[in-house]
């Protein structure tokens, strides 16, 4: 756990206010769930330091949960008891454990599950999505793959066995069908082992040419590789998830050559505006955004966005809740300086799918060069 | 040591020095379980080199104990030895580590078999011989067999699978393997039939009178034990009661009252004539 | 009739009384008096672990009736009590029983299936048996995963806050209401499971864990024994799947995984196999020591800034270090430590 | 036909592994009864420590193997000696779940040092394909299986050829006997644990270097369960065929049939086998008599 | 053969129903082997209700197969193994019955090597004696109050006399893991009454035992068999006591049986004393 807070005295209306973190630094997920904690901590400390939102300091609580359910729901009981007035998860299937009872103890909730149900305020009143859902994102890779392909290809999409894995799986052949892409289109679960030959023989006797990947960077990282030493004529298409610096790096520079990366969040080396604050900030640690990669941005400003729906809930005035948080998230509109998305972030009470547009990088040299920005699926 | 050729030298052939030399002796020793448990009360007795003692007395007395404080198996079983020193070919082994004492030629043969079960009946034997390092223990291992030539018919039989009395022979035979210059044997009878019991004795005897091997010996069958012993201790609650040679041990009426099992007449009583109010007065 | 208590009894009824002694008595009254307290002192958090704690309990005694009374080792817990999860929700949410009976449903469902699943017991021994429920672990998670209809496509299950009759959990007092439940239960499940080995049936599950060939030589039939021991292990186990999923108000086969059922394992290994007692103590230990761990890492992490990156990885590995520590310095549990203090207590000032 | 060579090659290479970390497994149950749960976690700690001496402390190849065994040694005698001796004799339950405790401490103790994100190191075997029989087939898997055939023949060669074997075996049915024939229980439970931190260093090394330096290696611990239960948890020899088997069978599933099926084919398996063998198609048979 | 005692016993510990000096147990030409180990050969002999049977031999002989595969534990290839009950000639066929059953048929035993539950206290190893005569309902179990709690105050009150039989008060509620080895003996012998047996089976009870607790061990065995009128197959490897206290022996050696008639033949016999007595004494 981790208090961030310098603790200002706490006179009335300069309170601390209390965030709760649910963390995976040490579980399943924590290759990728590190970086992006990291991002949300950087975040607070470095709008503490400048003085908190409105004279308020955050006063975030930060646990791992190791990608445990059970861990999670306790963290979050905690959180309540605590007096936090939102609530930061990460996992898929946590957030939908949690969905019921943030939206019972209306506390707004943002995670790094992108998971299309969560949009829905109907669904999941209290959810709030940041970046375009993995279903928007596979759409996108989807529309991409055709258009690379020059009309008809065979795609098939390796995904985690989990309740993360497949939120984008069915989407994805909706889409398909809806859209009359003249796409073949599979789905396999990715079993652990030290080699994914058997999912690309599977996908090789498809005739699959493209192969999606909903998962974390180590696994997708070991399809490049034994696409390489198999010598396949294929390309890795990642999601969120996989398309990162971790990729490259697990996978060797060699090996990640030239496959493609839909990624709504920019990587450093795209360098955009909004990147540029968090690399001073880290430079000031004697560190570097390039150091820490794209998902320590994804952190930094998921929190930014939960950040300006709380200052404008102060600006509204009375009492700061979960509810008033909610309903100033319902009309703020976040600039990211072109970090995320198409560069801003903005909900609604019909819709809380907070950006659409993502990115398309193809990895070039052992680095991330953008093929397209700000895609939709529409676009 | 080297085995001679004639006769088999199955004991670390110890020359037969001057007959008064203890190989083992035991001072004061003390022993306590569990921390609490005082089950050995300052006990003293002494090994003769090339001698054969028995070692009597009543179930729960301390005998087994006793063997196990003498082989360093007691920390095994959360016993330790609080007082006093056991001194073994003039030196102190008192706190020695178990294997260590092997190694100086102390050799126990435990109560209840102890062989190992998943092991074949050879493997047994050269387990035996595990200690002595790598040497070419075939014609140890044809000693043994000529000695206990059942064994040899069994040789490749896994040993969990014997009969009580033939893991009991197993047992003494994977003993012998270690070439001891102390064989300490804990109940050797146990689960013996008659004639075998007869005939592990007169072995014993043998190994005793033709290669000078030290035996320290447990028995419930007393009488058998009191034949060929030479020395003899009865211990009671952890302390030797009585101690003498063996002819006088089977002349005194007590040991023969208890031990021996005969009635005053010095006829064995027939167990029908036990009555209910001895025991009665005994348990309750 | 003397007992070790040194108190005479004149009817055998009376020395099959569970206690005998008035300390005895005085420690069950202040155990209720504390239990009954809680909702009043504890908060909303607390609560909540404590009844997370109850659904434990009950899990845990169920596991330690198999492995700790009748000596089957078992992994597949998590399996288990995803099936009464999965069972109770269906039953109740979509075909509209009231929970109640889907519960009992779920009970005897877990119990079959836990029954089926023992079936391999009957050949194996020991480890090999241990291993052969992590089998069935890993056969039940995948079902669960794989098995569409479970969750309607949806990979988990919402389930409706609980309500009886006319009665409904509410929001406010979700969790004093839920503790009165989980208490009855769990007290039923604990007097239910001493009661159990009070009987011939108990002790023959006992006498197969001791020496099976014996128990079988003086009549004891094994094969039904073990199932037996399965199925009402299972029971419990069901049970608590069943209050886990509505409880919680969500069914993910997340919540089922091996680390449960090394987390249950691990309640009746530290608590003291053999023991409802040290079910209980087990249960609790377990549920409070990621509790206490994240209250202490709070306060350390706002004292060491510094060390607050390695506080999660501290936190695996203090759990690690408290179950090591534990067994080496008491491997048969709190339950035995409880015994030796009651005992300390008991001929203090006369130690020896 | 050429997809069909590759998964084999693939699946003999995941299986060569499996019977190296199952090596380790099968020592330490042999010699000493006890179920090590931290398996897996010693493969982890064997790779992060080489990495430690490759990469970190940049020594040639050589040398970091060498520190790597030092350190192997190390852990494997002190978890004996603090861990698990004190146990001798205790509930075999509560030796697994010291095992366990050890795991969690273990894992723990990578990531307060190395973090959980991945490690780069330069791939140590020759990268590379050759062609064989109209399959592509990367030169390190055919190097580990190579290697995990020459490691496995010197374990099985040591214990039958040499009295060690017996003793140990001897030290696991009757610790108090083998005291009496003058084996040093102490040394023996010793080497057991020595041996498997070292054999799961080999493993651990070269399944780091097939995938990747990261906590992932840990989790392949877990199917070292199926392979020894297929073998039978005291067979040498059952760990090869246990590792190939389980190691070939993935692969195929996960190629021909349902990928998601391969994680579970193992236990499904192993089920099967038990039914008809109790002890692995290897395993001692435990002797009960009456 | 009175032994002056007289004590009024509520419950017989005997189940048997058939009459002194008819068969009780017929072992007809079993044959059993070990891969190729002929444990037993063609042995058979009738065991006389109302006898105390013993079975000597060498070690190894089969004795102890003997009685496994009488009380089920092995199954012989060939042979039969007939058990009779009743008066009227109910009589069993045991060679093909798993042990549980057979216990259930009234044949009770104690091991070689004591087999207790050594988790279990005095009572509750006595208690497990009971269980083929108790209701093992679950139900019934968890509720206890009621039928299951008057089921063990019922069987409690034999277990009882049982325990005042051996005198086994002062034990009653210790672990039976810590008793003294004479001790755990005889708790097994309790724990084989308690079943109420139509035959008792004993394999060398009194081995390991000094002469005072053999002597005691000897009185149970006879009191058992003349108070109860149990019928005891008694293997024994010391002669005295064989001599002394059974009425019938029967000789195995190498698997084979080669000698069965009153103590008195048997000890005259040249092939027993060849095989298994030795010359001297006796
Ligand atoms: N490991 C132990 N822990 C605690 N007490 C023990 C232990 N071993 C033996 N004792 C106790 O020590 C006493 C002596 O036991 P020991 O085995 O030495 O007797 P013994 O003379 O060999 O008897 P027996 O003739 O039955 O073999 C007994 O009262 C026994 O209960
Ligand atoms: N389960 C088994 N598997 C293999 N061989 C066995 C088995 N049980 C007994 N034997 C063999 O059968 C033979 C008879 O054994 P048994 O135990 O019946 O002898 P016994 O007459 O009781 O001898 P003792 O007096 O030594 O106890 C022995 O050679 C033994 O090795
Ligand atoms: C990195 C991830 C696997 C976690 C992710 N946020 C999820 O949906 O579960
Ligand atoms: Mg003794
Ligand atoms: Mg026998």
């Amino acid at each position: 756990a981790t208090d961030t807070s310098p603790g200002d005295g706490g006179s009335g209306d300069t309170a601390p206010i209390k965030i709760g973190i649910i963390a995976d630094r040490t579980g399943a997920t924590g290759d990728v769930g590190t970086p992006y904690n990291d991002g949300m901590l950087g975040y607070i400390d470095w709008i503490n330091a400048k003085g908190g939102i409105k004279g308020h300091q955050i006063d975030a609580d930060s646990n791992d949960y190791a990608y445990l359910v059970p861990r999670a729901e306790e963290l979050y009981k905690k959180y309540v008891n605590d007096g936090a007035v939102a609530i930061q998860g990460w996992g898929t299937g946590d957030s939908e454990a949690l969905r019921t009872k943030v939206a019972a103890d209306k506390l707004p909730f943002m995670s790094a599950s992108y998971a299309e149900p969560l949009t829905d305020p109907k669904q999941s009143a209290y959810n709030f999505v940041v970046a375009p859902t993995y279903s928007d994102q596979m759409r996108v890779a989807l529309n991409w793959i055709a258009k690379d392909a020059g009309g008809k290809a065979e795609v098939a999409v390796f995904h985690n066995d989990s309740p993360f894995g497949l939120a984008p799986v069915a989407d994805g052949q909706k889409w398909v069908t809806e859209k009359g892409l003249n796409l073949g289109y599979k789905a396999y679960p990715m079993p652990k082992t030290p080699n994914q030959v058997g999912l690309l023989t599977q996908a090789k006797s498809q005739g699959a040419k493209y192969i999606v990947i909903q998962n974390v960077s180590s696994p997708a990282a070991q399809v490049a590789k034994d696409i390489k030493a198999q010598g396949l004529d294929m390309k890795i298409v990642c999601l969120n998830w996989c398309s990162d610096e971790l990729f490259i790096k697990t996978a060797g520079a060699d090996n990640a050559e030239g496959h493609v990366m839909v990624q709504p969040f920019a990587p450093p080396t795209a360098e955009k505006p909004g990147h540029k604050v968090i690399d001073d900030y880290l430079k000031s640690k004697g560190s570097s955004l390039a150091d820490k990669g794209l998902h320590y941005a994804q952190g930094w400003y998921t929190m930014d966005v939960m950040a300006k729906g709380i200052e404008k809930a102060l600006d509204a005035g009375g009492e700061l809740t979960g509810e008033s948080i909610k309903k100033a998230l319902e009309s703020v509109s976040v600039d990211t300086g072109g970090v995320v998305g198409a560069g801003t972030v903005s909900f609604t009470a019909d819709s809380h799918r907070g950006s659409t547009g993502t990115g398309i990088y193809e990895v070039k040299a052992g680095q991330m060069v953008e093929l397209a920005a700000n895609q939709t699926p529409e676009s | 040591m080297t085995s001679t050729p004639v006769s088999g030298t199955v004991a670390g052939a110890v020359a037969p020095g001057p007959a008064t030399t203890d190989l083992l002796t035991i001072n004061n020793v003390e022993v306590i379980y569990d921390d609490v448990i005082l089950v050995l009360r300052g006990l003293s007795l002494a090994v003769p080199e090339g001698k054969i003692v028995a070692l009597l007395g009543s179930n729960g007395a301390g005998k087994s104990t006793t063997l196990k404080a003498i082989s360093g198996l007691l920390p095994t079983e959360h016993g330790e030895v609080t007082d006093g020193s056991i001194l073994f070919g003039g030196k102190n082994v008192t706190h020695l580590d178990a294997a260590e004492r092997v190694r100086l030629g102390l050799s126990l043969c435990m109560e209840g078999r102890h062989i190992f079960e998943h092991l074949t009946v050879e493997e047994n034997l050269i387990s035996g011989a595990y200690f002595r390092g790598r040497i070419d223990i075939q014609s140890d291992l044809a000693e043994v067999y000529a000695l206990l030539p059942k064994l040899s018919d069994m040789r490749a039989r896994v040993a969990g699978y014997l009969s009580g009395g033939e893991q009991q022979m197993l047992a003494i035979g994977r003993a012998l393997m270690a070439k001891p210059k102390l064989l300490m044997l804990d109940e050797p009878s146990l689960g013996l039939a008659p004639l075998l019991v007869k005939e592990i004795f007169a072995f014993i005897k043998r190994v005793n009178e033709e290669m000078g091997l030290t035996v320290l010996v447990i028995e419930q069958n007393a009488r058998r034990a009191l034949e060929v012993a030479d020395h003899g201790y009865i211990m009671e609650q952890g302390r030797i009661v009585l101690e003498g040679t063996a002819q006088e041990l089977q002349e005194n009426p007590d040991v023969k009252e208890f031990y021996l099992g005969l009635g005053e007449s010095g006829g064995r009583k027939s167990f029908r004539d036990v009555k209910h109010y001895k025991r009665r007065k005994r348990w309750l | 009739m003397a007992t070790a208590t040194g108190i005479h009894h004149r009817t055998y009824r009376s020395e099959l009384r569970l206690r005998h002694t008035k300390a005895e008595y005085f420690r069950l009254a202040l155990m209720l008096v504390l239990l009954l307290a809680a909702p009043y002192v504890l908060d909303k958090y607390w609560l909540g672990i404590a009844n997370v704690i109850l659904i434990s309990v009950i899990g845990a005694v169920g596991l330690n009736i198999l492995v700790g009374f009748t000596g089957q080792i078992s992994l597949g817990q998590g399996g288990f009590l995803a099936v009464g999860a999965f069972t109770s929700v269906i039953i109740s949410d979509r075909a509209g029983v009231p929970v109640p009976i889907s519960i009992a449903i779920a009970v005897l469902m877990t119990a079959a299936v836990g029954a089926f699943f023992g079936l391999p017991a009957l050949r194996l021994k020991g480890l090999y048996l241990a291993i052969a429920t992590l089998a069935s672990q890993e056969i039940i998670m995948f079902v669960v995963r794989r098995w569409e209809w479970l969750t309607e496509g949806k990979g988990y299950l919402e389930v409706e806050r609980l309500h009886v009759g006319g009665f409904q959990v509410e929001r406010q007092m979700f969790e004093v209401q839920w503790y009165w439940i989980l208490l009855a239960l769990a007290t039923l499940a604990v007097v239910v499971a001493r009661n159990l080995f009070r009987t011939t049936l108990g002790r023959s599950f006992m006498a197969v864990r001791d020496q099976d060939i014996a128990a079988e030589a003086i009549g004891v039939n094994i094969t039904r024994a073990k199932v037996t021991a399965f199925a009402v292990s299972s029971g419990f186990v069901g049970l608590a799947g069943a209050l886990t999923a509505h409880y919680t108000e969500t069914v993910t086969w997340e919540r089922f995984t091996l680390d449960v059922s090394v987390l249950y394992l691990a309640m009746i290994i530290v608590g003291g196999l053999g023991s409802i007692a040290g079910a209980v103590y087990g249960a609790i230990f377990m549920g409070l020591l990621p509790a206490l761990l994240t209250e202490l890492v709070d306060v350390l992490g706002s004292s060491l800034p510094s060390l607050s990156d390695q506080l999660p990885a501290l936190r695996n590995a203090v759990f690690g270090i408290a179950i090591i520590v534990f067994l080496l310095v008491e491997p048969r549990g709190l339950d035995r430590i409880w015994t030796r203090m009651k005992d300390y207590v008991r001929f203090w000032p006369f130690r020896y | 036909m050429n997809t069909f060579i590759s998964l084999t090659i693939y699946g003999l290479s995941d299986g060569a592994l499996l019977a190296l970390a199952a090596l380790g497994f099968v020592l330490i149950y042999k010699a000493t009864r006890v179920i090590n749960f931290a398996q897996g976690e010693f493969l982890l700690v064997g790779a992060y420590m080489f990495y430690t001496g490759f990469v970190v402390m940049r020594l040639p190849l050589i040398f970091a193997a060498v520190f790597g065994v030092l350190v192997a040694i190390v852990l494997g005698v002190v978890v004996e000696r603090f861990i698990l001796r004190p146990l001798i004799g205790e509930h075999a339950i509560s030796v697994i779940m010291v095992t366990i405790g050890l795991s969690s401490v273990l894992k723990a103790l990578v990531q307060i040092f190395y973090g959980t994100s991945v490690r780069e190191q330069p791939p140590i075997l020759p990268t590379g394909s050759i062609q064989v029989a109209g399959a592509t087939v990367p030169v390190n898997r055919l190097i580990v299986i190579g290697i995990a055939v020459i490691v496995l023949f010197a374990f099985s060669a040591f214990f039958q050829r040499s009295r060690h074997g017996v003793a140990m075996r001897a030290v696991a049915d009757d610790q108090q006997a083998a005291l009496t024939m003058g084996i040093s229980v102490k040394r023996i439970f010793s080497l057991a644990w020595v041996l498997a931190a070292v054999s799961a260093l080999i493993a651990g090394v070269l399944l780091a270097d097939l995938s990747a330096v990261e906590q992932g290696i840990a989790a392949f611990g877990l199917m070292v369960f199926p392979v020894v239960i297929l073998g039978g948890l005291d067979s040498v020899p059952g760990t090869v065929v246990g590792g190939l088997v389980i190691g070939m069978l993935k692969q195929y599933v996960s190629g021909y049939a349902d990928p998601g099926l391969a994680e579970v084919i193992p236990y499904i398996v192993l089920v099967a086998i038990l039914v008809v063998r109790p002890y692995g198609i290897f395993g001692e048979t435990r002797i009960e008599r009456v | 053969m009175t032994t002056g005692l007289t004590r009024a016993y509520q419950h017989s510990l005997n189940s048997s129903a058939v009459p002194s000096g008819q068969p009780a147990l017929e072992v007809k030409d079993i044959g059993l082997r070990f891969g190729g180990v002929h444990a037993l050969a063609d042995v058979g002999f009738t065991v006389t209700q109302g006898h105390i049977h013993a079975v000597i031999g060498p070690n190894g002989a089969g004795k102890s197969s003997l009685l496994n595969c009488v009380s089920g534990l092995y199954h012989p290839q060939h042979g039969s193994i007939v058990l009779h009950t009743g008066v009227e000639g109910t009589s069993h066929e045991l060679t093909k019955l798993p042990p549980y059953k057979i216990a259930r048929l009234g044949v009770a035993r104690s091991f070689q090597n004591i087999e207790l539950f050594s988790g279990l206290t005095v009572l509750e190893n006595l208690m497990l004696g009971r269980h083929i005569h108790m209701s093992k309902s679950v139900l019934a179990s968890l509720v206890w109050l009621g039928p299951a709690r008057r089921q063990e105050i019922a069987h409690r009150a034999l277990v009882e006399e049982v325990i005042d039989l051996l005198s086994l008060q002062p034990f009653r509620h210790k672990s039976v893991g810590s008793l003294a080895y004479g001790i755990q003996k005889r708790v097994e012998l309790g724990r084989a009454l308690c079943l109420q047996p139509a035959l008792l089976l004993l394999d060398e009870p009194m081995a390991g035992m000094n002469a005072e607790e053999k002597e005691d061990m000897a009185r149970y065995i006879l009191d058992v068999h003349e108070l109860a009128g149990v019928t005891v197959i008694l293997i024994e490897h010391d002669m005295a006591v064989v001599m002394d206290i059974s009425n019938r022996v029967s000789v195995l050696d190498f698997g084979r049986l080669i000698a069965d008639g009153t103590p008195d033949e048997v000890k005259a016999n040249p092939k027993v004393v060849e095989a298994y007595l030795g010359a001297e004494e006796h």
